[in-house]
């Protein structure tokens, strides 16, 4: 569902349930912000999603820290909003050519760029929670995100207001190749030294499955000698999950 | 700043100690005679054996002729450890005069226990009930390879299932049934 | 002078000879009973598990087995480590501790060298262990190696001057040195007359005893001051390079060492192998119950010692230090004053 | 429970000035010592590389990724079941905590509602998978401090517990039991009296370590005041769980935002400390194992009956949309991003791990402590490797 729901024109449900407290808190982010704030989403109830332009990254945070008192770190990091080339549910080198030549028609990645909750225009898009502690009743968090521009992959370090920020960039920079602006010291957090790439991007190929064939798709031979059309695929009854390959 | 030692944290804890020996030592009381074994929380592996709960995932057991090589575990496995091979045959029919019905007849049904991390997702997304679990422990290999279970090791293991229990006051499942 | 021993004349040096294979024995067969009693089994019961339970009936055996695997266990030397040093150290350790054992009577004339300055000397070889482990911390070229040996040099010398201060009470109370005569006034004194249990040291030096006892567990490297062993630190301390034989060297003589200790513990404080006279045992009996005596006094000691090592957290080095110079030490000397003045009142 | 008074700090920093001096004298320059990837200390495989100057250390860095298994990169060609079972891995020593904000997320983004039934028995299959893990850190605090004797009544306690959950799950470590919608199975029967039971065992349990450990001077001294958090740094870091409410944050996700859990109808009360140091967080997990052997005994007297699982098709495809749910995990706030678009296996999912935060704090904590220090205060802070590297 990403319908665009700006706060003035809440999206046309049955019952507009509405929900007073994040959306004080969205109009003060919104006055804090002035036009920092690109897009915002409430689900009633349940969360707040505000989407802040690249620039206003900083100070969204320096806003949320000191002005709105979320004093509390959550966490820190990016998605990839690029569809895997290696088709929908990753199926490995080894079941396609398996699948080609069992005759399915090898899965098409689409390759167009849908963003979730609070839209985005760029491929990568930085998010992080931050959220008010320590006031028994009053507990509320927000996620904030930022699209990551493509040209430069490069977004403002958190290090400066929210000291906790330091490993999660790190961990985002190995990850997703996104280099954070004023960081201490960008350096590898999990992975050793030499290690090229940045894995948690969806064009870096899972290897694991790469060597093994999937031992679902080794199927029933058709009966050695016989005229009626034999059960094509798994010849199990439940065509939706043969189709449905629920995979690796 | 000296350390004080305020005599009673100290001594609390040797006391502590202390009356976990006597109680270890002599668990029925300072009259009987020290009995430590029984006193003891451990247990003795090799002659005295814990038996773990009826529900324990200890080993997968097959009931091969309810298995319809449906490949559903397979797929469902998240380590990729369950090898099946199965052909076509025709299996008499059910009524007499009927048409021969068309049946998977299992080749292999192999559970590589090396791989395998004990999740259950098989026993469950299995249609057919053909697959159990059974508290079973014991069944260690030299060699790794003995690890990988064929169908009648998995058949064997089939006697090992115990009953399912009867649920808990206001449980609304209904127990269910092992074919013996 | 020539002694009669079962009306066989004996040369002195055999008499020595005798005596010394009869004190290693004895050590040896105690310290096995300790580590048996206390390690292996008391300790588990207060771990409410049953220790060894497969070598030898209930685990007896469980220390042959240990000991048989140590010593066809490889010993290795660290690539750049001193080998001479590193080979010596475990030596010079085993050496203090049972030179300790030359001095401590078992029996009316059950000691191997009757020296009149006994308890000088069972303090001074008792701090040479010291230069044993510093060795072993500092040949085996490992950092954690370093650091324990380190610690260990503090946490020793420290903690001798405790040991010594509250071992003068005692000489102060029985006017000299040698531990017979020590052995002696304890079981000849009295108390306010009442002669039952003569006179041990323990009741009028009550606080010279519990300070003994502590530097005795600093001593002995045990917890609450075994930052030298630290176990989740520094993993075995100066002990981490050693394996086979040297490490079972080690092994013999930390519990060689905590039956030394608590044999001199009891003979300063529990009036050693000596039942009080009052009770009126013929002194030739006392020339076999007194080895029983000791033992029995030496090993309830050695109970203590482990109790307290597997009841306490391990304090940080300054803060044993601080414990030491500051507390300790403060208190032995009020006691020796405190005793002073009563010798010369009483 | 005195708080540290002012003279004790003034004492500790004059020690410090007084060390700092004689070593500016002696020029002695510092040593590189590794402490891990093989240690007793780290729960796991986490290396810290120490710049000690003689027993003081100047700079402390933690080196993670040891056990980085890639869980984020594994849940993207994973189905929702598969998940389950690798999700309850991440902190292994409290298991099926792991699982609730995942399914909890999975149902959000579902609109699914369990019953009654399955959310009480979630709660309290929650609450006993926090004891399994406390109770170990309760024992463990002691042998990294030297102690030995309270890490084997934490093991025999610990059993009693675990023997009650793998009656219900059949794992004892990776029940692998919920389900969106509800859980696997129902309780068997007889187990919620055997519980009653255990959790007087758990109830001696902590009444001896408050003898063993907390009573004793040596404990004392070597936690009070050693890795003081004050509460603005603590929340910089997103410090949460025991150790957030030791630096005196009077939060608990139990209460102040509890999503698909039945902690509103029990009564139990959120301990908090005042000084933030080792002995603290020590304290307020003691407090926290009774008040959850409280919950769990209010928990078995009241499960509502009905079913055990809500109607779920049984090929789950979640609904394209974004969900965040964290619950107050054993060792802290674990929280999913769930991105779905619709498919079998989800987009993206973030795993917010509470050791993650809780060691990132401790380049900051310790600078200038001495080595058996850094022990205490990595005890303390209670992480699991699995948690740091996901």
């Amino acid at each position: 569902m990403t319908d665009e729901t700006t706060t003035d024109a809440p999206a046309p449900e049955e019952t507009v349930e509405r929900d007073e407290r994040r959306e004080a808190l969205l109009a003060r982010f919104t006055d804090a912000l002035g036009d920092g704030v690109v897009e915002s989403e409430i689900q009633p109830g349940l969360d707040l999603w505000i989407r802040v332009s690249t620039d206003a990254w900083l100070t969204a945070a320096e806003v949320a820290r000191h002005r709105l008192g979320a004093r509390y770190f959550g966490f820190l990091s990016v998605l990839d909003w690029l569809p895997s080339p290696f088709g929908r549910s990753m199926d490995s080198e080894v079941d396609r050519r398996l699948a080609t030549a069992a005759g399915e028609p090898p899965a098409t990645p689409n390759a167009t760029i849908e963003h979730g909750v609070a839209g985005g225009e760029t491929r990568l898009q930085a998010f992080a929670r931050v959220a008010r502690v320590g006031e028994p009743g009053d507990y509320w968090g927000v996620t904030l995100k930022a699209d990551i521009p493509d040209d430069t992959a490069s977004i403002e370090s958190w290090v400066s207001v929210y000291a906790g920020a330091d490993w999660h960039e790190r961990e985002a920079w190995e990850m997703f190749g996104v280099t954070f602006v004023g960081h201490p010291g960008l350096r590898h957090m999990y992975l050793p030294g030499e290690f090229e790439g940045h894995p948690m991007r969806k064009d870096f190929p899972l290897l694991a499955r790469q060597v093994k064939p999937w031992p679902g798709i080794v199927d029933v031979e058709p009966m050695p000698v016989d005229d009626e059309p034999a059960a094509d695929g798994a010849g199990d009854e439940a065509a939706g999950a043969s189709e449905a390959e629920a995979t690796s | 700043m000296a350390p004080k030692p305020k005599m009673p944290g100290v001594l609390k804890g040797l006391g502590v100690t202390f009356r976990t020996a006597m109680d270890t030592m002599f668990p029925d009381g300072p009259l009987h005679p020290p009995s430590p074994s029984k006193g003891a929380a451990t247990v003795q592996y090799p002659r005295e054996k814990e038996t773990p709960s009826p529900r324990a995932r200890g080993v997968i057991s097959l009931e091969e002729d309810n298995c319809t090589a449906c490949m559903l575990c397979a797929r469902e496995c998240p380590d990729w450890c369950i090898y099946i091979e199965a052909h076509k045959t025709l299996a008499p029919p059910r009524r007499a005069g009927g048409k021969p019905r068309q049946v998977n007849a299992l080749d292999r049904f192999d559970i590589d226990y090396s791989l395998c991390m004990y999740c259950g997702i098989c026993v469950e997304v299995c249609p057919f009930e053909a697959l159990f679990w059974s508290p079973e422990y014991e069944y260690s290999e030299v060699r790794i390879q003995d690890l990988l279970h064929d169908k009648e090791r998995l058949g064997q293991w089939m006697e090992t299932v115990p009953d399912f229990e009867a649920y808990e006051s206001g449980s609304e499942s209904k127990v269910k049934k092992v074919p013996r | 002078m020539t002694h009669t021993f079962f009306s066989l004349e004996l040369a002195y040096w055999q008499q020595t000879l005798i005596k010394l294979l009869a004190g290693v024995a004895f050590i040896l067969a105690l310290t096995g009973a300790v580590v048996y009693l206390y390690l292996f089994k008391f300790v588990s019961f207060m771990q409410s598990r049953l220790g060894p339970m497969e070598a030898g009936p209930y685990g007896s055996l469980q220390l042959l087995a240990e000991v048989g695997k140590w010593l066809q266990k490889e010993d290795i030397h660290t690539e750049n480590s001193d080998r001479l040093i590193f080979g010596l150290a475990p030596a010079v350790v085993m050496g203090s501790t049972f030179l300790m054992f030359v001095v401590i009577p078992a029996g009316p004339n059950a000691v191997i060298a009757d020296l009149p300055s006994g308890i000088y000397y069972v303090l001074a070889m008792s701090s040479i262990s010291v230069i044993g482990i510093l060795m072993a911390g500092w040949a085996s070229a490992n950092k954690y190696a370093l650091l324990g040996g380190l610690r260990a040099a503090g946490q020793l010398i420290a903690y001798e001057l405790p040991l010594v201060l509250a071992g003068l009470g005692v000489v102060i109370q029985a006017g000299s040195l040698n531990l017979q005569s020590i052995v002696a006034s304890q079981s000849s004194g009295e108390i306010f007359g009442i002669p039952a249990i003569g006179n041990p040291f323990i009741i009028t030096q009550i606080v010279g005893f519990v300070v003994f006892m502590i530097a005795v567990q600093a001593e002995l490297t045990q917890t609450p001051f075994d930052m030298p062993i630290a176990e989740s630190e520094l993993v075995a301390g100066y002990q981490v390079e050693y394996t086979g034989i040297r490490f079972l060297v080690y092994f013999i003589a930390e519990f060689a060492t905590a039956v030394g200790f608590a044999a001199v513990a009891s003979t300063l404080f529990l009036g050693g192998w000596a039942l009080p006279e009052s009770w009126g045992i013929s002194d030739d009996a006392m020339h076999v119950i007194g080895p029983i005596v000791i033992a029995i006094k030496a090993v309830l000691l050695v109970g203590v010692v482990f109790w307290v090592r597997f009841s306490f957290p391990r304090f940080r080095e300054d803060q044993l230090q601080r414990l030491a110079w500051k507390f300790l030490i403060p208190i032995t000397l009020i006691n020796l004053v405190v005793t002073a003045v009563l010798k010369v009142v009483l | 429970m005195t708080a540290i008074t002012d003279r004790q700090k003034l004492q500790y920093i004059a020690a410090k000035a007084a060390d700092a001096r004689v070593n500016v004298e002696l020029e002695t320059e510092g040593m590189i010592l590794n402490i891990g990837p093989q240690h007793p200390a780290t729960h796991g495989t986490l290396r810290i590389v120490a710049k000690l100057d003689g027993e003081q250390v100047i700079l402390a860095e933690p080196m993670a990724g040891y056990m980085h298994r890639g869980y984020e990169k594994l849940t993207e060609v994973r189905t929702y079941a598969q998940i389950t079972t690798l999700v309850n891995r991440i902190d292994w020593l409290g298991s099926f905590a792991n699982e609730v904000p995942f399914i909890l997320a999975a149902e959000q983004l579902m609109g699914v509602e369990a019953p009654p039934r399955a959310t009480w028995i979630r709660t309290l299959l929650f609450e006993m998978s926090r004891l399994a893990n406390i109770i170990l850190f309760l024992g463990d605090m002691g042998v990294q401090l030297g102690a030995i004797t309270p890490v084997f009544f934490a093991f025999r306690d610990r059993e009693y517990v675990l023997d009650q959950i793998e009656a219900v799950t059949g794992g004892r470590f990776h029940p692998n039991f919920d389900r969106i919608g509800g859980l696997k199975d129902d309780l068997p029967k007889g187990w919620l009296a055997d519980t009653k039971g255990v959790m007087d065992k758990v109830r001696t349990f902590c009444d001896q370590i408050e003898d063993l450990l907390l009573g004793s001077e040596v404990f004392q001294q070597r936690t009070r005041g050693i890795g003081v958090i004050p509460a603005d740094v603590a929340t910089q870091y997103g410090l949460s769980g025991a150790n957030a409410r030791a630096s005196g944050i009077d939060w608990d996700l139990r209460r102040d935002n509890c999503i698909g859990l039945s902690y509103p109808q029990l009564d139990w009360k959120v301990w908090t400390h005042p000084d933030g140091d080792s002995f603290a967080r020590f304290w307020v997990r003691l407090q926290e194992v009774r008040e959850a052997t409280k919950m769990v005994d209010q928990l078995c007297d009241g499960v509502p009956s009905g079913p055990i699982m809500a109607k779920v098709p049984r090929i789950i495809k979640v609904p394209a949309g974004e969900a965040y749910i964290s619950t107050e995990n054993p060792l802290g706030e674990m929280g999913y991003y769930i991105v779905s678009k619709g498919d079998l296996t989800p987009f993206r999912v973030k795993i917010r791990s509470a050791s993650f935060n809780n060691v990132s704090i401790t380049p900051w904590l310790l600078r200038g402590v001495y080595v058996p220090d850094i022990i205490t205060i990595l005890a303390s802070l209670y992480f699991i490797l699995g948690d740091i590297d996901r």
